[in-house]
């Protein structure tokens, strides 16, 4: 077979989803062969699935990393194979490809940061649902971190890790419990904002407690304009990321010159 | 044959039964009348159980015709069965260990209030079974918790419980010692009075002449003949069953013993809490020493105890010297074989192999450099014990779960043969085991003896333990009551010491 | 016997039966009380139940299972797809009676197939269910391509949300459905069924019970179970995710094998799977009332689960 | 007999084995070379090898610890523990070889503390392995916090990577650690103790063979697969992941039953636990080869050892 393979992170989550779904239609209108495995968060699987792209003959990988630096044997094994690579989302380390295209995600923490200091005039207490294993979300806690610092009478006074959303939801109770003059609440993707605004309301503290989430994804969104709670999201912009990406590759693949870093810096998306 | 027709309650005709390959049953074929008891008498693995189980509902039978009361009887589950007014004792216990004696009598069928079960009532109404009975159980006590003898009694009392038209009682006493086993014999009197038809199977030949009215004897899986109780003597009956003439049932001892030198194994004053105190005796090469008590007299533990299975105060001297085995492993090694008295949970593995099953006591002096099994000496040493018992098996690599009765405890035997004891415990070595069967193991245990091995044989039956020891120990309630040689020997002194109306 | 030694006896021998993990629980409250004064609120106690019902409820189904000596581990994508069914019946335009329906209903089908595969082709319940864990698990994705679903159904988001009578609704599902369970097994016969099924399954077929057809309601009674867990779960997450309820069985054995269930069968109760239940919550709430790192939570939780079981089998020792 | 027929017995022996479950191997073969025909190669074929190695190998142990009718759940985080200590000892400066030696003791020890738990608490094995699950995937994000540590070690990975006489090494490494394992299961009275144990664990201590300590020693054997197992996925990663290995524990217990090995211990062997990860193994490949959809693979693979552990049971009851 000829054409595009792409090996993704997840499919249980609508970035990736969108991410996908942009891909597809995208190859669709180029008129090039796209096939999509996913590595379900294992990177013994995502290696697999390159090998099997490398024994289907596909002209171009595009990988979302499920991590950083174990992606290296992958794209080390396309390389041997004399097939070009291109990064998506998460960027590789300790080995070079021919393109990245990702959010900044550490910008991205750091204006979730600003967002919530704006929103809670600089002073308060303030709580983060992270997914410490994850490269990206590192990134994003970070940045958040670096913008709260800033602020010396903000604080972050709880962090806990909540990957799904019934995670999310109990560890937003149980830090409101906790920690009952929380004001600001980080999570680190949608999911764990949404389950914030639930906790929230649950705990009847929608007068006090604001929420930010990251990923902007339409049911966030949706739930920035109605939602009161939920002042703000920080957009990734997964259609464009999956667009580029299979422009990328097939440029790429007819031996254009295409440059190394391909940044999408992502938006802060308020209520309207 | 015999009687009107009108008496006859159960009438088997041509009944065939094959699992997969094996035929179990060829033709077999049974007139069950009113009022009495017919035994079934048959060789390991004749077929008996099997027919047992298709008048159950347990299986279906091959082909063949059964009637009950003149209607033809072909039960789908063991809840048709007793519907259609048969109620049996099974010969492997039946029993559930995580419920009481009383949910397990009334399994099935609880009394009911509103659809809920009334926990008071069936409290009572078992209450009420095992004292019509006349069994000594406490009913609101855990199965687990009881001894095998009296799990014997509680399967009997579940049996039993049922009104039935015909009761069948397979091997109900294999566990049970004389005086349990005298309940039993009441309740079947009772029950004959009535007019109930009792279908009966044992090895005990004493208890079958005492109880019987019909006996029908069977081999491999065909009928033989049927007899009234008053025209056929023991030793006709065995000819018939086993197909040979056999002239006693317990071999002459094979040499006179010389008196004792040293003894191989001397036990004093050993004593575990709780269960027995001051167990002191000796045994010397080449010695019998029997012995005997009531079902939980605590034999059983002294001897997990000497096995190294149990731990216990007092001092065990092997060959001259102190020993204290913390694990069968180490009585093993020293020289020390245990038969235990339960051949399936204890004894065997089942599911592998024959040979597998007669090397595992013995597999270090099989094994070679680098922990390799010495594969052709393993074969050939099985092989030569499964001749030596004649174990009647299809090869060696037969699963040891397919083979009869009897020949499952020859396994077990030739297990302990193989790893040269000085010191032979058998725990009720012929539980179930057929006369004919018995006669070659008593041949065997003569033979040992013979050898130089001090046999220590527990037995709840007083003929075998009469007619195999040199001396016998009786034991009362975790104690020894007597400890009785020569002319000293007879049934009523043994019987008056294990019952503890003398000391 | 008086009225009050009655009930002494009943203390006594409860004591005795749940002496070990009731321990377990009531240190693990102190301790924690003591670590954090928040802990011990009304409020807290409303959480810890609401955030511990989906397991408690999938446990309940588990403890009939494991008493019958099977395992089902397809109770965690069970779960998953009760909640995508229910989302899906109501993008179908059903109301939330019928949704109920549909979403309860798949539950016991996906039970049947577990129990008919287990009883009547004799496959080893283990790995059946690791492999129907695997399909139910693909086949929650199939209708969004992986991606959540909204429920807009206010009745059902209400389950999660809403109280009544001054407790959460969640709340009282768990009271009811711990109350029918405890009375079926304990007091029905078909309960005292299932106890001689595990105990013993020969015996039981001698006795005349149809093991078969115990086995596959009780692995229907574990979908249902499961099902309803899903309920709860997409209703407090206004959503139906894909990756609901992962690995949930873990959780829902711990508890039943904490409350002394045995995996061997034949022995449990559903008093002991909730006690078992409670400790797993309380354990998740205290560590994160302590903001403890989630690393430290998992070895923790690990430890507690060990030194709990090992008390319950030492009581249970010493009982004999 | 001559040598032939010898041999023919023997083939039938095998077929009637091992028939049912390589019947499902052939089969799935045949249909994947069918829909794509760059599936029959020898480089796929390689591929496939060096994916199912991982599983293979965890298998190996998990076939030790369920013959002895235990399981072993704690494998997937002990292979991301070994992954991770063999990358802090490099970390530390440790060169290759007392590297693999610290990572390898450190599999026997986590191993060691499953059997100890388990033979001498008399703790379930479940039970047991749920938690050290728990503790030992929390242990594993200590040192990193939960970030991915790199390899630093050209050895090391080397072995994920390299060849060696025309062959991955990895593949090597499988093909040594099955003829190890096999030869030690069937031909070493070790290997008959862990059977009889299985079989009938009273009658096995009757017989005079510590149990216990043959259990200790069984759970530390799995222990050590499943570093091996790590090492050979963090060098195929060129680094240890903290969610390395996460329910692979999973694959290889579906990889022994699918290979006969009785969940109720006393039956099962090395070469059926082979061929069931070679299964496994086949099927995620050939799917990928045909790009089928990730849901679509979960509920296939499912529906695959549904199948062949069906066809299984059958072969063995017809022989019967
Ligand atoms: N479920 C079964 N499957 C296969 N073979 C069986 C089964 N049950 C019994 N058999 C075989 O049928 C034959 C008759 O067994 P059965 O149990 O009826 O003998 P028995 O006369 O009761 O012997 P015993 O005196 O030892 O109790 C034996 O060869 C036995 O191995
Ligand atoms: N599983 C058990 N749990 C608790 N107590 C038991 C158990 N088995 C036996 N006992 C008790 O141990 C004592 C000895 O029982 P056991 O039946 O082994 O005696 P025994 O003299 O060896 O009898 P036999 O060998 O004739 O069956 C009895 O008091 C019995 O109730
Ligand atoms: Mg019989
Ligand atoms: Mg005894």
């Amino acid at each position: 077979a000829e054409g595009i393979g792409a090996s993704l992170l997840t499919q249980q989550h609508p970035f990736y989803i969108e991410l996908a779904d942009a891909m597809k239609a995208e190859a669709k209108e180029k008129n090039v062969a796209l096939e999509v495995a996913i590595a379900n968060q294992d990177l013994n699987k995502q290696l697999a699935d390159v090998e099997d792209f490398i024994v289907k003959g596909v002209d171009v990988i595009v990988i979302s990393p499920v991590d950083s630096q174990g992606v290296r044997a992958a794209i080390e094994k396309a390389e041997k194979a004399g097939i070009k690579v291109i990064t998506v989302d998460v960027p590789a380390n300790g080995a070079t490809v021919t393109s990245h295209i990702g959010t900044d995600n550490f910008t991205g923490g750091v204006k979730a940061g600003e967002l919530m200091a704006k929103v809670l005039d600089n002073k308060g207490k303030v709580a983060v649902i992270d997914y410490p294993t994850v490269q990206s979300v590192v990134n994003r806690v970070n940045g958040f971190k670096e913008a709260i610092a800033k602020h010396p009478d903000m604080e972050i006074v709880a962090i806990q890790t909540g990957i799904t959303r019934a995670e999310a939801l109990a560890a937003a109770q149980n830090m409101l419990q906790a920690n009952p003059d929380i004001t600001g609440i980080f999570g680190f993707g949608d999911d764990a904002a949404l389950a914030a605004a639930v906790a929230v309301k649950a705990a009847g503290l929608e007068a006090q407690v604001k929420v930010i989430g990251f990923d902007g994804m339409k049911e966030a969104r949706d739930a920035v304009d109605t939602n009161p709670v939920m002042v703000g999201v920080i957009q990734q912009f997964p259609d464009q990321m999956g667009k580029q990406a299979v422009d990328t590759a097939v440029k790429v693949a007819a031996g254009e010159q295409v440059p190394a870093e391909q940044p999408i810096v992502p938006g802060v998306y308020t209520a309207k | 044959m015999h009687g009107s027709t009108t008496d006859t309650v159960l009438k088997i005709s041509n009944v065939t039964k094959s699992f997969g390959q094996v035929a179990a049953l060829k033709s077999m074929r049974l007139d069950v009348r009113r009022g009495r008891v017919h035994t079934l008498l048959g060789e390991n693995g004749a077929g008996k159980s099997t027919l047992m189980k298709i008048l159950a509902g347990v299986h279906n039978a091959t082909s063949g015709e059964i009637t009950l009361d003149g209607q033809p009887y072909r039960p789908a589950n063991p809840q048709q069965a007793s519907a259609l007014g048969l109620a049996i004792v099974f010969q492997e216990l039946s029993l559930c260990n995580n419920l009481t004696v009383a949910e397990n009598i009334l399994a099935t069928r609880e009394p009911r209030s509103f659809g809920f079960i009334n926990d008071k009532a069936l409290v009572s109404r078992a209450k009420a079974i095992v004292a019509d009975l006349g069994l000594p159980i406490d009913v609101t006590e855990k199965v687990g918790n009881l001894s095998i003898a009296q799990r014997q009694l509680v399967e009997i009392a579940k049996g039993l419980s049922h009104d039935a038209k015909v009761v069948i009682l397979d091997e109900p006493t294999s566990s049970l010692s004389d005086s349990e086993a005298e309940i039993l014999f009441d309740i079947i009197g009772r029950l004959k009075s009535r007019g109930v038809a009792v279908i009966y199977i044992s090895h005990r030949m004493e208890e079958i002449m005492r109880l019987s009215d019909d006996i029908t004897v069977i081999r491999d899986g065909e009928y033989v003949s049927t007899h009234d109780r008053n025209d056929v003597t023991i030793e006709a009956l065995i000819a018939l069953m086993v197909g040979r003439r056999m002239e006693e049932i317990y071999p002459p001892p094979s040499h006179e013993r010389s008196t004792q030198g040293a003894p191989m194994l001397a036990v004093e004053n050993l004593t575990r809490q709780g269960e027995f105190a001051d167990i002191s005796f000796a045994v010397g090469p080449g010695e019998i020493l029997g012995f005997f008590g009531l079902v939980g007299s605590g034999r059983s533990e002294v001897m997990n105890a000497l096995f190294g299975m149990k731990n216990a105060d007092g001092t065990v001297r092997l060959d001259g010297k102190d020993v204290r085995f913390r694990s069968p492993a180490e009585a093993i090694a020293r020289g020390i074989g245990f038969v235990t008295e339960n051949r399936k949970e204890e004894g065997l593995v089942l599911g592998h192999s024959v040979e597998w099953n007669i090397s595992m006591a013995a597999l270090p002096d099989f094994t070679g450099p680098f922990g390799f099994t010495r594969g052709s000496a393993e074969r050939k040493a099985a092989a030569a014990e499964v001749g030596r018992l004649a174990i009647k098996t299809h090869s060696l690599d037969t699963p040891a779960g397919a083979l009869s009765g009897g020949n499952q405890q020859k396994i077990v035997l030739a297990k302990w043969l193989l790893t040269r004891p000085k010191v032979l415990i058998l725990d009720e070595p012929t539980r179930g085991v057929d006369v004919g069967a018995k006669f070659e193991i008593y041949k065997i245990i003569r033979q040992l003896a013979a050898e130089g091995t001090a046999i220590l044989l527990i037995s709840s039956e007083l003929p075998e333990v009469l007619g195999m020891s040199d001396r016998v120990v009786v034991m009362h309630e975790g104690v020894i009551g007597a400890t009785l040689s020569g002319t000293d020997l007879t049934p009523e002194t043994i019987m008056a010491h294990a019952t503890g109306f003398q000391s | 016997m008086t009225q009050q030694t009655a009930a002494q006896a009943a203390l006594v021998r409860a004591m005795k039966q749940y002496g070990g993990i009731l321990l377990s629980l009531v240190m693990l409250c102190v301790i924690f009380s003591f670590l954090n004064p928040r802990f011990m609120s009304v409020v807290n106690f409303m959480n810890i139940l609401q955030q511990v019902a989906v397991i408690a409820i999938a446990a309940f189904g588990m403890t009939w299972v494991i008493l019958l000596g099977e395992i089902d581990l397809s109770v965690g994508s069970i779960i998953a797809v009760a909640g995508m069914v229910g989302a899906q019946c109501f993008a179908f335009g059903l109301g939330f009676g019928p949704a109920l329906a549909v979403t309860i209903l798949a539950g016991a089908l996906m039970g049947m197939l577990n129990g008919v595969l287990t009883a009547k082709l004799l496959l080893p319940s283990f790995i059946v269910t690791v492999a129907t864990m695997g399909i139910y698990r693909g086949l929650v994705s199939l209708p969004t391509n992986g991606a959540p679903a909204m429920i807009d159904n206010s009745t059902w988001t209400a389950i999660g949300t809403e109280g009544f009578l001054g407790l959460p609704i969640i709340i009282w599902v768990v009271a009811v459905l711990f109350v029918i369970n405890q009375i079926v097994l304990s007091k029905t016969s078909f309960g005292r069924r299932a106890y001689l099924t595990g105990g013993n399954r020969e015996a039981a077929i001698y006795s005349g019970i149809k093991v078969d057809r115990i086995k596959i309601i009780i692995f229907m009674i574990s979908g249902v179970m499961a099902a309803i867990s899903g309920v709860l779960l997409s209703s407090r997450l206004f959503s139906a995710q894909t990756n609901a309820g992962m690995s949930y069985e873990l959780d829902a054995i711990a508890a039943a094998v904490l409350g002394g269930t045995s995996l061997a069968g034949g022995v449990g109760t559903m008093v002991g799977t909730l006690i078992g239940a409670l400790i797993i919550g309380v354990m998740n709430n205290g560590m994160n009332m302590l903001s403890v790192p989630y690393f430290y939570q998992l070895i923790v939780k690990g430890l507690v689960i060990l030194v709990a079981v090992w008390l319950d089998v030492r009581a249970k020792q010493a009982k004999r």
